[in-house]
């Protein structure tokens, strides 16, 4: 039926639809152009679409973003490339203080459709300032809106409604997604809501809760898990904001137990905000508290005997599951 | 108001235009005062920050600009450049008010005021914040092939801000037709240029990134208007940036709450500073040349600050928004997260 | 016994004594010298301790934090005002990638011995982009601490650990609370340590879990549920990071209700990482699920009647209250 | 590695000082390149970034500097400051392969390298991102009153960042003595030059502040020398900020892990910038006047390249942090919330 893709050539097919049906779509980052690209998501598109839709900008996050608001809100549809995510720190005054809030403080005038992706969370080695999370971060703040697929799938879908969306969206992949391979479906008008969970494994004993690359994660836990004999669902929430309850309370009341997983630093993330949502809105459902897998509370260390600590993996959700009953 | 003197000249403008100019200047004065009267009386709340003292230069640049057509951005000082453009007068009052009649329904203030319609786009309050997003503005220009300019203002305070010079080279790298017009009225809040500024010639700035930079007098309307359309003009023709510093003052306290100006400047200063008030300037110069009364001028006077007072009741007779508005317009197409 | 002072009069009598202490003490920031400083907090000092120590800054928040960061590793104390905790966000790149990060990334070579301080939260119609709090993002970060003080006594008494604490310390205030008075021990040594919470009012019903001005409307709210018979125990946090969820956990198991107060957006904020914590923690104790309570999830509306909405009062604290039971 | 060719000429400096810069270099070019191998061998891992046809501009500006007093701070590319400074080079081998005796236990990697006792500051990823700490470092000599000079590096694509400018601002406003030592490798990662600088003279950058600022060439290791000497002793003299452009090249790929060069430069780019390489320079211009023979240059070769060796073998012989340390150094006085 459909093609298979690894999520790198997803999100860039996903892209390359977007600038062929809309010529007020352009993209801007830093090495995407006649570089290519540092993960090679814009492979090709330079020599494609030439400067003027692939544009290759000084390292300058702040300015080049806020470029980017300015021309959204004068009829463009920027797509913002942030080498990796860790960067967009840089540029946190002009998305959170600006593009979120245009719509909110013009009363409706303008509005801000771009999209900023890029890379986000730990790859291999790159140390405390090159690993950020950040999509929790983005999702507490009202205007925008966050995705963080999984899936080639998913990430082609969500990055077609992204681009088309009139709000400010952050779309987040991972590094250690880009050579994940999944199938696309063989439909030309195939997307993904933003705001729509989705079950990645249906289970009865517990809901396993996660999004981005801690999806896989998930998955290989509840693999292990079936040999113990316990049925674990994986509820990939994929829109952060907003994020999609009912899909996550429905699971939680058929299993009745939740683990929320997230990849960012534990303390004070966005898994807090997932966990004490359902602990109040399944709050007579629950039968065990529901517990927290999150990165270390440390800046990511290069050595990676250090790093591997850090980051959650199938063997840290298993543990936390044994501390559920 | 007018204040006539001595040294008759010869004047570059027709009679009606040098009228129009007063007109529009006067106008933003009593504007602004009447902003301030609000504010006083509690009307107007948070942070608000007047045009006076200014005028010549938002007058002067607006008249080089195609209406409807070209782009200007400011930051929170921003009443009198919407006003120059068309904006409706009572939408920008009612705005600072906070009422439903106000361009973006009472939920910017006086230091976010937008009007997309008349290409105004703001209205911002990062100190710095919106030279990336003027530039942006500008992109959009070239990207479509429209020769419009865009004119993004910025105060000698935000020329330090690093944002502003990464815009510098992007603009320049990618030939962006964008004036900066730093209005350099000398203080940053309650800090002079010379203690934030390490050269004070901020027009410098643009040299090492390849954009054309001076700076000019923004206390004479018409020297002004004339600087503005050259550069206004030159920047269409050549599609490039241009830098201009244009050299004001403030009369006022930085906003409506700093009432400590002897903090940073003395009687004496200010006293200097109202001998080059634009308003005063204009309206000798006209009477010398012969251009128009002081009866005339005072009429306008009467006139500007009776249309203002209508301006101001109508605004205040605009209601409050209702609570249940405050969820709309974060988003074009939902509702965030309800409930406390 | 002790003085009476304001918070802000605390607050300064806390940096005066410091530079009086240690002259590697300073303090920088926009318009804190000559113009005595927006909030005032720095009136005087200028003309005490010139401007060597007392330095007025270019509106440059990024670079200014950044060589205070820089001084701060080559031997100095900083204290860096931020005019207010909105502007911060320009500054988080050189605060979370490099401030939190620098003993981590030096192997404990160097430290960064600073405290960033000034008010956070909305004050009265500063609008959308003036308006932030910010305090729960910082506590997110691995290598800062943060504390949000209620009380004049509070906020002399955690500065004061600030400055002589080694590692970068975020102080929030509150516009709202600049004028809240209160006295202070008659005690030269006094100080408060970082990482204790403080029961603010003592109850048997239900724990009103907050920080820094909402503690303020904790109690209000309080005292109106005592005259209906509703005995509400205020749990003042001070401290975010770290977070004293020995103190919190004691409350609500001798509670058995909690209810998280916090002004900022609720959704993502630091009130879900309490939430889930008691939730997690006090599973078997609860008889209720924990609420929160927090600021609406818009960007700040200027008008008055719009704005009032967002911030948490005594009102939304009952209404959540009535939820619990 | 020595090629000897024409043109003798008097050389400013004695024999045993050009035999000391020759090894210097000598040794930085080994170290990376067996940086390179430890990186293929998955020995190294992240980012990496040599310094092979910079060397000159390291171990020149180093000759100027106060051993133990003056500082410096650069940004990832930071293997050869240490080195030159009197770091050890296990140590900083050890770190970049992410073992127990590396400078920082292994937890900073090759990008953050900072030897505190010999006033190396790092070692910083986020481009541009160590340019306002290095000026604080500067702030705290100046506040200190104590004559230490600070050196900041940064790189061509590093100069366009906002805050770079706002540090430049700062130091000419506050006075602070500092240089700012732009290394023009003429690309940022991918990006030439002319792609991400309006002005490709980035020298210029620091006039508009009042900063006295100029251009070298950052290829020959005597010029660098004798410039670096006269501009540091200007600023422990003046203590005022100064603003140095230094044209170079790097030889390899951004980073280890770049192995496209071809898609930024030529072939024949690439060959005639080996034309003007540091250490054949350097080796050519002693032979010709006759301070050491090629076989003495050899030999030098010899010893540095076995020099390398050992400390690579002795680096590699150093463990891997124990899982348990990854708590350590968060803070200075606690653990930080524990448990997944
Ligand atoms: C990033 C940021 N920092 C600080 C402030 C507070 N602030 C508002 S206006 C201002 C002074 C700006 O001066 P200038 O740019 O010269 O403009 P002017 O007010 O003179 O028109 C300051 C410090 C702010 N709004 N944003
Ligand atoms: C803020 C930020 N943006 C992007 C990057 C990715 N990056 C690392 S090095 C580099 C190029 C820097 O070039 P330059 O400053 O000229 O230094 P060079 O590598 O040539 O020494 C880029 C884009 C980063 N580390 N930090
Ligand atoms: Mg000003
Ligand atoms: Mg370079």
């Amino acid at each position: 039926m459909g093609v298979e893709l690894t999520y790198r050539d997803a999100v860039a097919k996903a892209i390359v639809d977007e600038m062929n049906r809309d010529d007020s779509v352009y993209i801007m980052g830093e090495d995407i152009g006649r570089y290519q690209g540092t993960f090679r998501v814009t492979q090709g598109m330079f020599d494609d679409y030439g400067p003027k839709r692939v544009i290759d900008t000084p390292i300058t996050e702040a300015g080049f973003t806020g470029i980017a608001i300015g021309s959204a809100m004068s009829g463009l549809r920027p797509i913002v490339e942030m080498m990796t995510m860790s960067f967009s720190i840089l540029a946190l005054d002009q998305i959170l203080n600006h593009a979120a809030k245009v719509h909110y403080m013009t009363g409706g005038q303008a509005s801000v459709p771009m999209v900023i992706r890029g890379p986000g969370g730990a790859a291999k080695q790159l140390s405390a300032q090159h690993s950020h999370s950040l999509e929790g971060w983005f999702a507490h703040c009202p205007g925008l809106k966050v995705v963080a697929p999984s899936t080639p799938e998913c990430a082609y879908g969500l990055f077609k409604t992204s681009v088309r969306d009139d709000n400010p969206v952050i779309f987040t992949e991972n590094p250690g997604l880009y050579t994940v391979k999944g199938e696309l479906p063989d439909d030309d008008d195939f997307t993904v809501p933003i705001g729509k969970a989705r079950i990645a494994r249906e289970g009865t004993d517990m809901s396993l809760v996660c999004y981005s690359r801690m999806v896989h994660v998930c998955l290989e836990a509840a693999e292990r898990l079936a040999e113990q004999g316990i049925s674990a669902e994986v509820v990939d929430v994929r829109s952060l904001l907003p994020l999609d309850m009912e899909t996550i309370s429905a699971s939680v009341a058929k299993t009745n137990r939740a683990v929320v997983v997230y990849e960012d630093w534990k303390f004070g993330g966005f898994g807090g905000e997932i966990a004490s949502r359902i602990g109040e809105e399944c709050f007579d459902d629950l039968d065990a508290p529901v517990l927290r897998v999150g990165g270390l509370n440390v800046p990511t260390p290069y050595s990676r005997v250090l790093e591997l600590e850090c980051i959650p993996s199938a063997d840290s959700v298993l543990a936390a599951v044994e501390r559920l009953s | 108001m007018a204040k006539a003197a001595k040294a008759p000249k010869e004047l570059s403008e027709t009679p009606e235009k040098l009228i129009d100019l007063y007109r529009q200047m006067v106008f933003i004065r009593f504007f602004e005062k009447k902003c301030n009267f609000a504010y006083r009386q509690g009307k107007i709340g948070g942070y608000m920050h007047t045009y006076i003292g200014m005028e010549a230069t938002g007058v002067g640049f607006n008249e080089a600009l195609r209406p409807g057509w070209d782009n200007v951005i400011t930051a929170y000082r921003d009443h009198a450049q919407p006003l120059l453009m068309g904006s409706d007068p009572l939408k920008v009052m009612a705005e600072t008010m906070g009422r439903v009649d106000g361009y973006s329904n009472g939920k910017g203030g006086s230091m976010h005021i937008y009007d997309f319609e008349n290409r105004f786009f703001g209205g911002w309050g990062i100190v710095g914040g919106h030279i990336p997003i003027g530039t942006g503005v500008a992109f959009t220009a070239k990207y479509k092939k429209e020769d419009r300019v865009t004119v993004c203002y910025l105060g000698d305070g935000a020329a330090n801000q690093g944002v502003v010079f990464e815009s510098y080279n992007m603009a320049a790298l990618w030939d962006l037709p964008i004036i900066y017009a730093i209005e350099n009225n000398e203080f940053a809040m309650g800090t002079r240029l010379e203690y934030h500024a390490s050269d004070t010639e901020l027009y410098k700035r643009g040299i090492p990134f390849g954009i054309k930079s001076e700076r000019i007098d923004g206390m004479d309307v018409l020297q002004v208007k004339e600087d503005a359309a050259r550069i206004v003009e030159w920047v269409r023709e050549n599609q490039k940036p241009y830098l201009v510093e244009i050299m004001n003052y403030r009369y006022e306290g930085h906003g409506a709450a700093d009432n400590d100006r002897q903090l940073y400047r003395t009687k004496e200063e200010e006293e200097e500073a109202m001998l080059r008030d634009p308003i005063g300037r204009l309206a000798r110069q006209m009477v010398d040349a012969g251009a128009a009364t002081e009866a005339d001028l005072e009429k306008i006077d009467d006139e500007e600050e009776e249309r203002v007072e209508v301006i101001f009741e109508q605004a205040d007779a605009s209601p409050h928004p209702d609570p249940s508005e405050v969820y709309d317009h974060v988003y074009t197409d939902m509702t965030p997260e309800m409930g406390h």
